[in-house]
């Protein structure tokens, strides 16, 4: 039997998936990670919506893409503070553009 | 044990586990199969409750003991981090210094609020219909009202966000869910059963208890989803201070 | 409404609990919160005291949400009212009711400024672990263990201001969780091979295929989060970390029975998943967990022995004789089972009471060193010292304690599967015990001679913070209440005579793969052992004097370690330069591979699982 | 699909699950270990997604579909659902106690915590 175009797809999917999720483990540095964990949470997503699972694919879209990674970046910022107990000579670059 | 004796130890382990995994797999069905016999039953139980959206008849109707136990772990942990993030006697709040926000971010975050706001109702509200449900419903409320962060800055998240209240919605939502399920028991069927009238297949009001439990999760999730977020937004960009007791610098 | 409509309320009615708290809690004071959460759990107590004896009449199912089987299939959820498992849900409550009136005045100030936030997570690890010990269906089984990790995690770490429940909390969080997506990837491989999740479903349809490399490596990825809950070897390293760290109240249900969950659910996957055709043979089962357990009940004692942080020493101990459960369950008979139940409903009492007195130690004198607080609790000699030297007692297995009985018991069956077996019994009740007693001399009666610091690493146990923020006061009536009630309970269940009676039955059914698919409507109806059925022994005269001998053992093994040192002569003066000796041989090491470290878990969690995929291919 | 080609599904979800052990194993921030068990927990998605997949299936959803069409296994994904959110959760938790330990301890290496031993 040869494959359908679905199941070649979801296999391409599935190599992505497994070279994101790889980049994602090496990746150390935590901040960078959690950019690599929101493309991997992009790929499953993908993937899940290849393998017709759209429900799966939005829950995995909102948790995966954004809120695991924005509670990681939450994370590494009140740490960093932690880090220089300082407040004034840090000055912390917001991606909003903050300015303190 | 050395950091290197470790991953020496741990890669054994893993190739052992390699090896008979893959060995594993030979013996499963290949991928595509046809056969899936809960699934076919599920597929069929689904029409007969009137339920056109098969994962929302299971998580709400047919296996909705699983997701009662997966909205008490939400809840548990909404609770636990309310315990741990609470902000301890040595750390003082402080407001976050005046934000300035390019006009067209504001403008974009204005706009996109009501939008994501009315995509997450219909999301939750079309559980049991289309892809979707209360959990994916409840994640997109609780995104959309974060874009006040982006839209203007924390000060007016904060004032947009009763937390305090939200932790009561959130816990009487999980409640919700209990109660429901003792429906089913005082009119003399069993716990969690689907006893309300099944509707019309394909309609709003199809498929009895599921748009409301559905329901119910939305806004659980919501109001759980923002009340974590905003205790680690709280951490981030509101909370100083602290004392490290040990070990500072050893090894 | 009949009890199989009632069972999947032992759920609900704490989750409802959970919720009520977590809304209310705020606008209550502090003391309607506590009496609100002891009738509570009261009336859990009342509703699964019911449900048991229901139980015990012939175990039933409920299928939640109404989805009876057509023809033997079902889309629902099924639970399954075996004596054995509501027991232990009643266990549950019964601990879960005297860890919330031992709080009562526990936490000075709640901490979160709700008084709600505390009682809500311990009736949802409640729910979570009744769920768990309940359901009949596989992945039903992973959400609930999820919620009782969940919940637990929360609780070890609740306080934040010490950083050493933190760290304890994190690497009990992080390895649970690993375990647990292992025993996802089995039921997802079972679910492939069977297309089923119900237990008995999967049981049934696994006899279409014969035992293969998948039906393996299923079995042993489910048992990877089991065993880890259990703390088997190598899987155990969280446990003392998490254990030693977390509020006394949680470690009262973190000890008592939540370990013995993960025993439990291993048990029961077993018997109703792989005991058929197409599963794994029995004596595959039986021999390596036997073995497992015998290394965990030694490498347990071993440990335990040389703690100073008191609760750290009993986190060792509950290792040990979670090791000792193992063994009496992996036996895989009625007996076996029927003893091993009685086991753990007496170490229970005596594991919980005694945590309890160590946190009678913290609140007074903020120290659970041994120590440091040397000779320094004289002045509660006769009340809490008394009491944490019965629970010694209990420990060690002397009669007529409920432990000790469970110890008998348990190593007569153990006896008939292996001659030496008994052996391993005495030598590790006899070790634990002797620590115990050991610690209640120096803490209460600064009894021998004054320790002093070794220079290996460890734990120790001073400059904890206080849990409690007032030391001055006396102690709390309730934090001496309830372990004296859980020692007296302990006691009972080593004298009351129904019980074993009970418990034989209880054990007879759990075995019985026929009676639970009968009655999880997936085979025909079996008719039910009959009440009168041969029951166990009780105490006989082999078991109490082997009780007596470990308790003598205990009590030469602290009398060594009190007065050793202070022996003078020649013979005296090798003997111990001969225990130094091999406590740097043989300890040193073993204590350096309780690192605290996270890699170092995960490791030797990935090997654990290698380790059983291979012998358990090879004895296939 | 036969032969090791309709293996390739099932071997990544195995591939992740090792590789997220294997961060946990090596890594030297906790930070990053959690987002590693993150890792380690979407094998579980994959795997199961995987099992229940139906050649030529659609979506099983009938709002537009007639309830007669061929479609995926419905069940895993309604029990990877589940599985999402659960570990979404323990994620939340797991890194709050991350905060809350560099809080006391100045580091978030796990190789350099060392209050717990022995």
């Amino acid at each position: 039997m040869n494959p359908d175009v679905t199941e070649v797809l979801a296999l391409v999917v599935l190599l992505v998936v497994a070279v994101v999720a790889t980049v994602a483990v090496l990746t150390r540095d935590p901040a960078r990670q959690a950019v690599v964990l929101a493309v991997l949470g992009l790929t499953l997503a993908l993937l899940f919506t290849v393998l017709q699972a759209p429900d799966v694919a939005l829950s995995q879209l909102g948790v995966g893409t954004a809120i695991t990674p924005l509670l990681i970046m939450l994370t590494l910022r009140r740490i960093r503070r932690g880090d220089a107990p300082d407040e004034t000579g840090t000055k912390e670059s917001a991606p909003e553009g903050e300015d303190r | 044990m050395s950091r290197s004796a470790r991953v020496r130890l741990f890669l054994g382990a893993a190739a052992a586990i390699a090896v008979f995994y893959v060995l594993a797999c030979t013996g499963l069905p290949h991928f595509g199969t046809a056969a899936h016999p809960y699934g076919d039953r599920a597929v069929a139980a689904t029409l007969r409750q009137h339920t056109a959206n098969t994962v929302s008849s299971i998580n709400f109707d047919q296996r909705a003991f699983d997701t009662l136990g997966e909205e008490s772990i939400l809840l548990g942990s909404v609770l636990g981090a309310t315990a741990l993030l609470r902000r301890t006697d040595d750390e003082q709040e402080f407001t976050p210094g005046q934000v300035r926000v390019l006009p067209s971010t504001r403008l974009f975050g204005t706009l996109l609020l009501p939008v994501a706001l009315l995509t997450g109702v219909y999301i939750v509200a079309h559980g049991q219909l289309s892809p979707g449900g209360g959990f994916q419903g409840g994640v997109v409320l609780a995104s959309a009202l974060h874009l006040a962060y982006v839209a203007a800055d924390y000060r007016s998240l904060k004032e947009i966000r009763p937390r305090e209240l939200l932790d009561g919605v959130d816990a009487v939502a999980a409640g919700a869910f209990t109660t429901l399920g003792l429906a089913g028991l005082i009119t003399g069927a069993a716990y969690l059963q689907n006893v309300l009238p099944l509707g019309t297949f394909n309609t709003l009001s199809s498929g009895g208890l599921v748009p409301v439990i559905n329901a119910a999760v939305g806004v659980e999730v919501a109001s759980g989803v923002i009340v974590l977020l905003a205790h680690f937004l709280d951490q981030a960009l509101a909370t100083r201070g602290e004392r490290t007791t040990t070990e500072r610098g050893s090894s | 409404m009949t009890a199989p409509d009632l069972l999947p309320l032992a759920v609900a009615v704490p989750l409802l609990g959970a919720a009520l708290f977590a809304a209310v809690g705020r606008l209550l004071p502090r003391r309607a919160c506590d009496v609100l959460v002891t009738v509570w759990a009261l009336a859990d107590v009342v509703l699964l005291a019911a449900l048991w004896r229901a139980a015990n009449r012939g175990p039933f199912a409920s299928w939640v949400g109404g989805w009876r089987p057509r023809n033997g299939e079902s889309v629902g959820i099924v639970l399954v009212g075996d004596p054995l498992g509501v027991g232990l849900a009643l266990l549950v409550s019964l601990l879960v009711l005297a860890a919330v009136v031992y709080a009562w005045r526990y936490f000075a100030e709640p901490p979160t400024r709700s008084p709600g936030t505390f009682p809500a997570l311990v009736l949802l690890f409640e729910a979570g672990m009744c769920g768990f010990a309940l359901t009949g269906d596989l992945f039903n089984a992973f959400v609930f263990f999820e919620l009782m990790g969940a919940v637990a995690y929360a609780l070890t770490g609740y306080r934040v201001e010490d950083p050493r429940p933190l760290q304890g909390a994190l690497t009990f969080g992080v390895v649970n969780s690993l375990a647990a997506y292992c025993s996802l990837m089995g039921i997802a491989l079972l679910y492939a091979r069977t297309g089923e999740l119900g237990m008995a479903q999967i049981g049934r349809h696994l006899a279409a295929h014969r035992t293969d490399t998948l039906t393996v490596t299923a079995f042993v990825l489910v048992l990877t989060g089991l065993l880890t809950k259990a703390a088997m070897v190598p899987f155990h390293l969280w446990l003392p970390d998490a254990h030693a760290v977390a509020p006394t109240p949680v470690c009262m249900l973190l000890s008592g029975v939540m370990v013995e969950l993960g025993v439990y659910g291993a048990a029961r996957v077993y018997w109703t998943v792989f005991a058929g055709p197409g599963g794994i043979p029995a004596g595959a089962v039986r021999g390596v967990l036997v073995a497992a357990g015998v290394l965990t009940a030694l490498l347990g004692a071993l440990m335990c022995w040389q703690q100073r942080h008191i609760k750290r020493m009993l986190a060792f101990s509950t290792i040990s004789h979670v090791g000792l459960f193992l063994v009496g369950t992996a036996l895989l008979d009625a007996h076996g089972a029927a003893a091993t139940a009685l086991y753990v409903l007496g170490h229970a009492g005596a594991k919980a009471a005694l945590f309890g007195l160590t946190g009678v130690l913290l609140d007074q004198y903020g120290s659970v060193d041994e120590h440091g607080l040397y000779g320094r609790a004289r002045e509660l000699r006769w009340s809490a010292g008394v009491m944490f030297a019965l629970g010694g007692l209990a420990v060690a297995g002397l009669p007529p304690f409920g432990a000790g009985l469970g110890k008998a018991l348990s190593e007569h069956a153990a006896g008939d599967f292996l001659g030496w077996l008994p052996a391993v019994f005495v030598v590790t009740s006899a070790v634990t015990g002797g620590a115990v007693l050991r610690t209640a001399a120096r803490v209460f009666a600064g009894a021998g001679a004054v320790p002093h610091d070794s220079h290996q690493a460890e734990t120790r146990g001073d400059d904890e913070e206080p849990e409690v923020r007032d030391p001055g006061r006396p102690v709390p009536r309730p934090m001496l209440a309830v372990p004296a009630a859980l020692l007296a309970a302990c006691l009972a269940s080593g004298v009351l005579p129904g019980l074993t009676a009970g418990l034989a039955r209880a054990g007879t059914l759990f075995t019985s793969r026929a009676d639970y698919f009968a009655a999880a409507g997936q085979g025909p109806p079996t008719a039910f052992p009959p009440l009168s059925a041969p029951s166990l022994a009780g105490w006989t005269g082999e078991g109490a004097l082997l009780g007596l001998v470990s308790t003598l053992v205990a009590l030469a093994l602290a009398a060594t370690a009190l007065w050793g040192p202070l022996l003078g002569g020649r013979g005296a003066r090798r003997l111990r330069d001969l225990a130094a000796t091999g406590s740097h041989r043989l300890v040193l090491p073993l204590r350096r591979l309780h690192s605290g470290r996270l890699g170092d878990n995960v490791a030797w969690l990935a090997t654990g699982v290698g380790v059983l995929l291979v012998v358990f291919t090879a004895l296939r | 699909m036969s032969g090791l080609f309709g293996l390739v599904p099932h071997l990544v979800a195995g591939w992740i699950l090792l590789v997220g052990m294997y961060g946990l194993v090596t890594s030297r921030n906790l930070v990053h270990a959690v987002g590693c068990l993150a890792v380690a927990q979407s094998a579980t998605y994959v795997l199961l997604l995987s099992v229940g997949f139906r050649r030529g299936g659609t979506a099983p959803v009938f709002s537009d579909a007639s309830p007669h069409s061929v479609v995926v296994d419905p069940v895993v994904q309604a029990l990877t659902l589940t599985d999402i959110v659960v570990g979404a959760t323990v994620t939340a938790l797991l890194l709050a106690l991350v905060m809350q330990l560099h809080k006391r301890h100045a580091t978030v290496d796990p190789d350099r915590l060392n209050s717990l031993r022995g």
